[in-house]
């Protein structure tokens, strides 16, 4: 669990070496091959159990455990070894390089669809579905199943994934606080008493017409309004002014 | 107070466009408006009203069943119909593949089923797809109702170059789908 | 010539109105409204877009992907999420954003070459990212083994509020950086 935890900070191997090279104060263009191989083992060994999912960090494991076995080489053979060395250094920090390079634009990516989410849209009319009839009827040839199965991915996704612009928007329940704040506007200038139902006059829905119910009973309790109840049953309203 | 009501304005404008044709009614407007009166807002609809009346605007506020909406002029209709009409004539449109594709993955299905997948009504488009010869309705279910139970047609399977629905291309499951964003990283 | 133009901009608000979140191409436009010129629309959606930047309007006309579309402006966001539930589709995840940063800077690009700069397999990754739209696999490489090559699609684009790919933020070429850490080894 605590390597899955861990492991799902990063995107990937590079991900965790960069993370390392940052944390240890590493320099990326004069690169410390040593620290990082030891950083980064160190890193794997304490996970060692749990990696069979994570088969590429195990590559790179590999590959620094390589260098660092290289690393305790007799000097004489090392230093024969030494351009295998560098030739070592230099692609990985290449790779980090360009990779972190890619890791920055997915960063601008993240702003940019941050922005563009601001930016609404409305549903295409529901005209254009009637006025998109097919001029000719049997000419359907070359319909190719991967359209099929697009529209079939377009109709599950707004179905039940992700609910994305186009989806038919609710509209939110209005709130007992909402109708307070909304009549205590309105009742001021209501020196008369009014009927409840002319409170409603702006209701559409039942939930509106239950939520300005609400909201009276509310007000009543909160003082700021009296009712009477006529023989016709009829409910009047009043503001209590001090 | 002039830039007060130039913010309103604009507020009111981009969330009656975002309402689209369900349009917002003036609770709803001032239930997320809350620094306005409703006297502001009202006032502010009226002279929206008033500016969509330009000659130059292409929109107009109307007000039905205390809904406010903008709803495109009447001069444009011709030319959406034109544009809309040229572009889908020599193919299926988008919403026919996608009715098409819940059928021929979902087969048997009702219209009920279909419809509450698509999340509009699809009577029309069954008689057109049916009329297409497309689709067919041969059975019922033994639902309530006993509703007709629509499969795709062997005229599908031409227009599509099947053998068997089995060629479908595989669809990933909504759930699996769900893991492409980060909110699922975090279970 | 002036009158002509208002009723010019008011057919062009009017179709993008109805268009929404589709949006329109000039050549649409232009297929429909055929008593005017390429140069007579262009200029007119400039207009608009500058009508819109008004601050009594809402909405604003935007181009993504060489398409045309209305949307709200970004200070009626907030009032929007008040209003609506759901306004707000789920960020992409951090891995999905790499992926979709390589192939958009790289395309086109195969599976291969993404995985070989992501340094982790991306198989499972591409699929839900050309379920969601946003890229999509037309031609294989010449290479060995015929590779699916990947390119982002307009959807990517409208995504990210991009007309055309320049628009991206520029990054350093890697030959560049290697350079530059070349010459640091020689100091």
């Amino acid at each position: 669990m605590e390597f899955k935890v861990s492991l799902n900070q990063f995107e990937g191997p590079l991900d965790l070496m960069l993370h390392l090279i940052s944390k240890n104060k590493l320099d990326l263009f004069d690169l410390d091959l040593q620290i990082l191989a030891e950083q980064y083992c160190s890193y794997i060994q304490t996970y060692i159990d749990k990696l069979d999912a994570a088969s590429e960090y195990m590559v790179e494991f590999a590959s620094l455990l390589e260098y660092k076995s290289r690393k305790l080489l007799p000097k004489k053979e090392a230093e024969l070894d030494a351009g295998y060395e560098e030739d070592q250094r230099d692609k990985l920090v290449a790779r980090l390089v360009e990779y972190q390079r890619y890791k920055e634009a997915a960063a601008s990516l993240k702003e940019f669809e941050e922005d563009r989410q601001k930016h609404v849209s409305r549903m295409v009319s529901s005209l254009v579905e009637e006025w998109s009839v097919p001029k000719e009827e049997g000419s359907l040839e070359g319909l190719n199943i991967y359209e099929l199965s697009k529209a079939m991915k377009r109709v599950l996704r707004r179905h039940a994934v992700i609910k994305p612009y186009e989806t038919t928007i609710q509209v939110k329940e209005l709130s007992a606080e909402e109708r307070i704040a909304q009549l205590a506007e309105l009742l001021p200038s209501l020196a008369m008493p009014v009927r409840f139902e002319t409170l409603c006059a702006d209701c559409r829905r039942l939930h509106e017409i239950i939520v300005t119910f609400l909201a009276v009973l509310e007000m009543i309790h909160m003082n700021k309004l009296t009712y009477t109840i006529d023989d016709k049953e009829t409910i009047w309203l009043q503001t209590i002014t001090n | 107070m002039a830039s007060d009501n130039h913010e309103l304005k604009a507020l009111v404008e981009g969330l009656l466009y975002i309402a689209g044709e369900e349009g917002l009614s003036i609770i709803q407007l001032q239930s997320t408006l809350q620094d306005y009166t409703r006297e502001d807002i009202e006032k502010i609809l009226f002279e929206m009203q008033k500016d969509c009346s330009s000659p130059d605007r292409g929109v107009e506020l109307a007000c039905y069943a205390s809904r406010w909406k903008l709803v495109s002029k009447e001069n444009v209709f011709e030319y959406a119909k034109r544009l809309y009409e040229d572009i889908k004539a020599p193919t299926l449109s988008a919403a026919a593949l996608e009715t098409l594709a819940i059928i021929a993955y979902r087969q048997p299905v009702t219209r009920v089923e279909i419809e509450e997948i698509r999340g509009v009504s699809c009577e029309a488009m069954l008689k057109k797809l049916q009329l297409r010869g497309l689709i067919e309705a041969k059975e019922r279910s033994s639902a309530v109702g006993n509703p007709l139970l629509y499969t795709v047609t062997d005229g599908f399977m031409d227009a599509f170059a099947l053998d068997s629905l089995d060629q479908l291309p595989e669809i990933e499951k909504p759930r699996e789908q769900q893991e492409l964003f980060s909110s699922n990283l975090e279970d």
